[in-house]
């Protein structure tokens, strides 16, 4: 059920009617009915999955937890007589049982979403090893249907089980509640990626009726809309065509599928953010926020901490430090140093970690080759500019006034935003090579006259449509400048002027009846992270 | 404790079993064809834009069949033994229907008018329906193909129509 | 608090009329093909009429009110409409018998080849018209094609918001409304294209009408032999192979009426008795007749009306026959303007 | 604690560590540093920080980090 769908503003509606109208300790039981009625909406197969994973990720929890508690118990008892080495190496056994079984756990959850999003990605790679090779019998690829969201509560529940392991979160006992953790509905589409100490407690909690909140979260569900429909979904329009032919649109038009693509995707997916968060905010739940103004930012690396903030936690968290710190890189890091010096040897373990961690984001992102380059590039850029960075610095020095003036800022926040739009348009083409013959494109073929002649309204971007989309993203920038400039939280500021926030608020929704791109005209389209 | 994870190991097995077991239906009952006819060289099919196509086929006479209350409307191109049925909507005109109407013209199968019956289920297999009027249809890909059968219990006339 | 309060009244207000503003904006106004208004109209003569005629373009391109009027003083209204499919007449029917207890339902059986939902642009052309009603509900779940939903004839403005941006000088024009367009529900067609084409219907696959538009035939004739109505099922004079009447329709179509008591009057047949000439009374080259052609079959229709179904000739009652006197005036006026 | 320091000063030898407490969140060490850190820590003064303990709230300061290995260290 698409967040732009007639049934979803019924279902929406009803949730929360029933959501204040249930006492308070059954609100979470409510949620959970909410969430699983959502997901069978996409379909009854899916269920499956979303349940198998629950059951295995809860088992295991509730079983790494017990041999925590067992090893501590025994500890505390044992304190006085057993020695400081006796003590480490009864909790070394403890704590290699509690990894083994924390391994089987990601390994089976893990192990669903390879075997339904990978398959088909490794085995047609594997058949066309094969064709190099000449052997003409290919394997047949069975063709998954992906489930709505597996990406996304497969990672939440991974993360569940490896803070349970850390004891950083307590296993959930009650199935039920823990099946709410891993299916909250809002965040099925696209996340955010919620860490279980937070989401768990607000999720069980009871929420008394708050006007004003309820009011802000409506705020942020509209405003989400107005991003998605008016503006993303109206891109999405125009891009249709000219990726549909890549032959036919290149140069000017690569390019300008480049600046369209990075409008539509930020859109499209804090659009879609906005209404989630909206809508946990009406239940009196706080998710965290997933972009920081991500177009703002100076350099790739400030990129990746402002876009998709929960995925980039997730993978630093459960990727990049264990794999920088676990003992068989501490010995590469200590045998690189020997061998290289001090200077390059450290760099080396953080180099794989960072490669290694890169190339799962973009598997995660897509079961393709544009994704995996995708996430090597985005690597690439970042180790370059790690490296570039004392050259930057000097560059500082020399010219402190320039390199603190405005101009500069701005210079470099257009840098790192064409760079990203560049990267991110490996997600439209069909494969890498179509993608590089494109960027190529853009600097060879010189037909930027072709944009301002009739062939854009031909594309889809006629001249209504353009105004419609620069009026909006006009005003979403507007507020997000008031949003920086400000620094507290807009609404909060509008709280007490109800005239004005209220027919803003009317505003947005006119806007989003007479200007979105949604219904019969238009061929509603799933979240860009939908598929996932 | 074992309890748990043993069950949880058990669901995962049933799923695996479901998860690969059904297989679409494979087998030869639906013709995998896409019927067409072949006319001066050119590959005529239904449900492509009639521009492509018919300019190349030589002299043709045309007759419009308006829709009320819309400035859609069919035509249709009468052609030596062969006419083609369009739908006119905007900018776009589809083919919708190719007719065949006398012996000159013979389906890629090799089918024409006064072909007996059993000609037309030995050249298309036994899959077929039967309409009211004793015609018989074959339903491919995208298109299907009729046999109508006059009072001599031969081919009358054939139709590929879109599905 | 009361501040509050009165801040949201004032937003939904202006939201209110921001989107009224704007449906009425973005509405089709039907200007170059008036058929979508047709439905509409039948409500400034709501109420009063003998005969009512439903159906498709057949219909409303076929019997002219103001010659029955004329000629017999029959008070009867058109109530026409683009491929009306057979349960959309039927649903019309059933609104217009709210208020209405005419003496004969005329109803042209074309439309029964239409077994199921057909088009979105005729559905909104047919239904945008109606006035809210249980009927109304009825007819648009029963019209529906798949990427269709209520809500949007519900709220219009959710279907026809894109049209925004292809605003015309006409939607700005008739904003509050456009005049009316047809006299009685009849559409007057002034032109003279004569028919040339002698071909024929290609054969069918399957000459079996659709179950369907039999149930619906059922539930017509159930309501008018509840209101006392007299149904009379036609087939308007069409000559040309897009609105070929196969004989096998015809049959059972006559079938089912013998079955069921009822006249079915096939008017292809009789064009020689009634002197239509499909060389000057059709304007689309013998798909429809035009205005000189729909005159001749109402008179001779007219004839039938009064005496075989004894419609009363009500020139006499003088509140009616002055209501009657400016829709003629009208008619002739148009007919001359429009020539 | 001197060994500590000597750890942190051969990173940075420009930052006095025993007084300024906000190295991560004032950006002074980055994740680079946050590794050999670790690494350095882990074999000098035999204790192995675990992944979980790598947050902020621990790395901030010279004294946090001290505390963070004791704890490790006499459990």
């Amino acid at each position: 059920m698409l967040f732009t769908s007639y049934e979803f503003v019924a279902f929406i509606c009803l949730a929360f009617l029933l959501y204040y109208l249930v006492p308070k300790k059954a609100q979470w039981a409510l949620l959970l009915l909410a969430s699983y009625g959502f997901y069978a909406f996409s379909g009854l197969s899916n269920l499956i999955f979303i349940v198998s994973t629950t059951l295995v990720t809860w088992g295991v929890g509730l079983w790494v937890s017990k041999i925590r508690r067992a090893s501590e118990s025994y500890l505390a008892i044992h304190k006085e007589d057993l020695t400081k080495e006796e003590k480490k190496a009864y909790k070394a056994k403890e704590k290699k049982k509690s990894f083994s079984v924390l391994c089987l756990g990601l390994a089976v959850g893990f192990g669903i979403l390879a075997v339904i999003k990978y398959t088909g990605f490794a085995l047609s790679n594997v058949n066309s090893i094969l064709g190099t090779f000449g052997v003409e019998q290919k394997l047949s690829i069975p063709d998954f249907i992906l489930p709505l969201g597996i990406s996304f509560y497969i990672f939440q529940s991974m993360g569940y089980l490896i803070d349970v392991y850390r004891g950083r979160a307590e296993a959930e006992k009650n199935i039920a509640k823990f099946a709410l953790f891993v299916s909250f509905f809002p965040q099925l589409i696209q996340g955010p990626i919620s860490r279980h100490s937070d989401l768990a407690p607000q999720l069980y909690g009871e929420h008394s009726f708050n006007g004003s909140a309820f009011f802000s979260g409506l705020q942020r569900m509209a405003w989400g809309y107005f991003k998605k429909l008016v503006i993303a979904d109206r891109i999405l329009v125009g891009m249709k065509t000219i990726l549909g032919d890549t032959a036919e649109y290149r140069g000017a038009w690569a390019l300008l599928l480049i600046l369209a693509y990075s409008v539509e995707i930020y859109a499209d997916f804090t659009g879609g953010i906005d209404i989630t968060i909206g809508i946990a905010e009406c239940f009196g739940i706080k998710l965290k926020e997933n972009f920081n103004h991500p177009f703002t930012s100076k350099s790739t690396k400030e990129y990746w901490n402002r876009w998709h903030i929960t995925m980039g936690s997730w993978f630093t968290d459960y990727i990049f430090y264990p794999l920088s710190v676990c003992r068989p890189m501490q010995s590469i890091s200590k045998k690189s140093r020997k061998l290289f010096g001090n200077a390059i040897g450290k760099r080396i373990p953080v180099y794989i970690a960072t490669i290694v961690t890169w190339f799962l984001t973009g598997l995660w992102h897509g079961a393709a080759w544009n994704f995996i380059v995708w996430g090597l590039l985005n690597c690439l850029v970042i180790l370059v500019s790690q490296e570039l960075e004392p050259l930057y610095q000097k560059f500082r020095k020399a010219f402190p006034r320039l390199s603190s003036s405005k101009p500069y800022g701005a210079f470099m926040a257009a840098r790192t935003f064409l760079l990203m739009g560049f990267i991110r348009s490996l997600d439209c083409y069909r494969d890498v090579p179509t993608t590089f013959s494109m960027w190529l494109s853009v600097f060879t073929v010189g037909n930027y006259g072709e944009l301002f002649s009739g062939k854009m309204a031909e594309v889809g971007f006629d001249a209504a449509n353009v105004i419609i989309i620069v009026l909006a993203t006009a005003t979403v920038c507007l507020v997000n400048a008031l949003l920086v400039k400000k620094g507290c939280d807009l609404r909060q500021s509008l709280a007490d002027k109800p005239f004005l926030s209220y027919s803003l608020f009317a505003l947005v929704i006119v806007a989003i009846i007479i200007f979105g791109a949604y219904g019969a005209g238009y061929d509603a389209s799933d979240f860009i992270y939908g598929q996932f | 404790m074992k309890k748990i994870l043993a069950l949880c190991i058990a669901l995962l097995l049933i799923f695996a079993v479901v998860g690969c077991g059904d297989e679409t239906p494979k087998g030869d009952d639906v013709l995998k064809l896409n019927f067409y006819v072949m006319y001066k060289g050119e590959q005529v099919k239904v449900g492509v834009e009639a521009k492509d196509i018919i300019p190349k086929l030589g002299e043709y006479k045309s007759e419009d069949g308006e829709a009320c209350g819309t400035n859609e409307k069919d035509v249709i191109y009468t052609l030596s033994g062969i006419e083609i049925e369009t739908h006119v909507s905007g900018e776009s005109e589809i083919i919708r229907q190719i007719k065949i109407i006398d012996d000159s013209q013979t389906t890629v199968e090799g089918i024409t008018i006064g072909s007996t019956r059993d000609e037309v289920i030995a050249a298309y297999g036994k899959v077929y329906t039967e309409g009211s009027s004793g015609a018989i249809r074959y339903e491919g890909d995208a298109s299907a193909i009729e046999f109508h059968f006059g009072s001599s219990g031969n081919v009358s006339n054939i139709y590929i129509k879109r599905r | 608090m009361k501040k509050k309060i009165i801040a949201a009244v004032c937003a939904v207000l202006l939201a209110a009329v921001l989107l009224f503003a704007t449906h009425l904006l973005v509405m089709p106004k039907y200007i170059e093909n008036p058929e979508g208004r047709l439905v509409g109209e039948y409500y400034s003569q709501a109420g009063d009429n003998d005969v009512l005629f439903l159906g498709d373009c057949e219909v409303y391109e076929s019997f002219v009110p103001a010659v029955l009027w004329e000629k017999y003083g029959i008070s009867s209204y058109v109530r026409g409409s683009s491929q009306q499919l057979i349960w959309q007449s039927y649903y019309l029917l059933e609104e217009m018998m709210e208020k209405e207890t005419p003496k004969a339902v005329v109803f042209n059986v074309y439309a029964m080849k239409y077994g199921e939902p057909q088009n979105e642009a005729y559905n909104r052309m047919t239904l945008d018209g109606m006035k809210w009603s249980s009927s109304k509900v009825g007819a648009i779940n029963a019209s529906m094609t798949e990427d269709e939903s209520l809500v949007d004839y519900v709220f219009p403005i959710l279907r026809f918001h894109s049209r925004i941006s292809q605003l015309t000088a006409d939607d700005f024009k008739y904003f509050l409304g456009a005049p009316e367009v047809s006299d009685s529900g009849y559409l007057m067609q002034t032109a003279v294209r004569p028919m040339t084409t002698t071909r024929t219907g290609d054969d069918l696959f399957d000459y079996n009408l659709p179950s369907v538009s039999f149930e619906y035939l059922d539930k017509m004739r159930e309501l008018c032999e509840k209101k006392g109505a007299e149904l009379i099922l036609i087939k308007a004079p069409t000559n040309h192979w897009k609105f070929w009447w196969y004989d096998e329709w015809d049959k059972q179509i006559s079938d089912y009426a013998d079955e069921s008591g009822l006249d079915y009057i096939n008017f292809i047949p009789l064009c020689e008795e009634i002197g239509i000439d499909w060389s000057q009374d059709t304007y689309d080259e013998g798909m429809h007749l035009n205005v000189s052609g729909a005159e001749k079959l109402t008179d001779y229709f007219g004839k039938m009306l009064s005496e075989k179904y004894a419609v009363p000739d009500r020139r006499g009652e003088s509140e009616l026959s002055s209501a009657w006197q400016t829709r003629v005036d009208k008619y002739y006026e148009r007919k001359n303007t429009e020539k | 604690m001197e060994e500590l320091l000597e750890i942190l000063g051969e990173l940075h030898p420009d930052v006095d560590f025993e007084t300024t407490d906000g190295l991560i969140d004032d950006g002074i060490l980055d994740s680079l540093d946050m590794v050999t850190l670790i690494t350095e820590i882990n074999e000098r003064l035999d204790v192995s920080i675990p992944p979980e303990e790598i947050i902020p709230e621990n790395f901030n300061s010279a004294d946090a980090l001290w505390a963070l290995i004791e704890k490790l260290d006499e459990i």
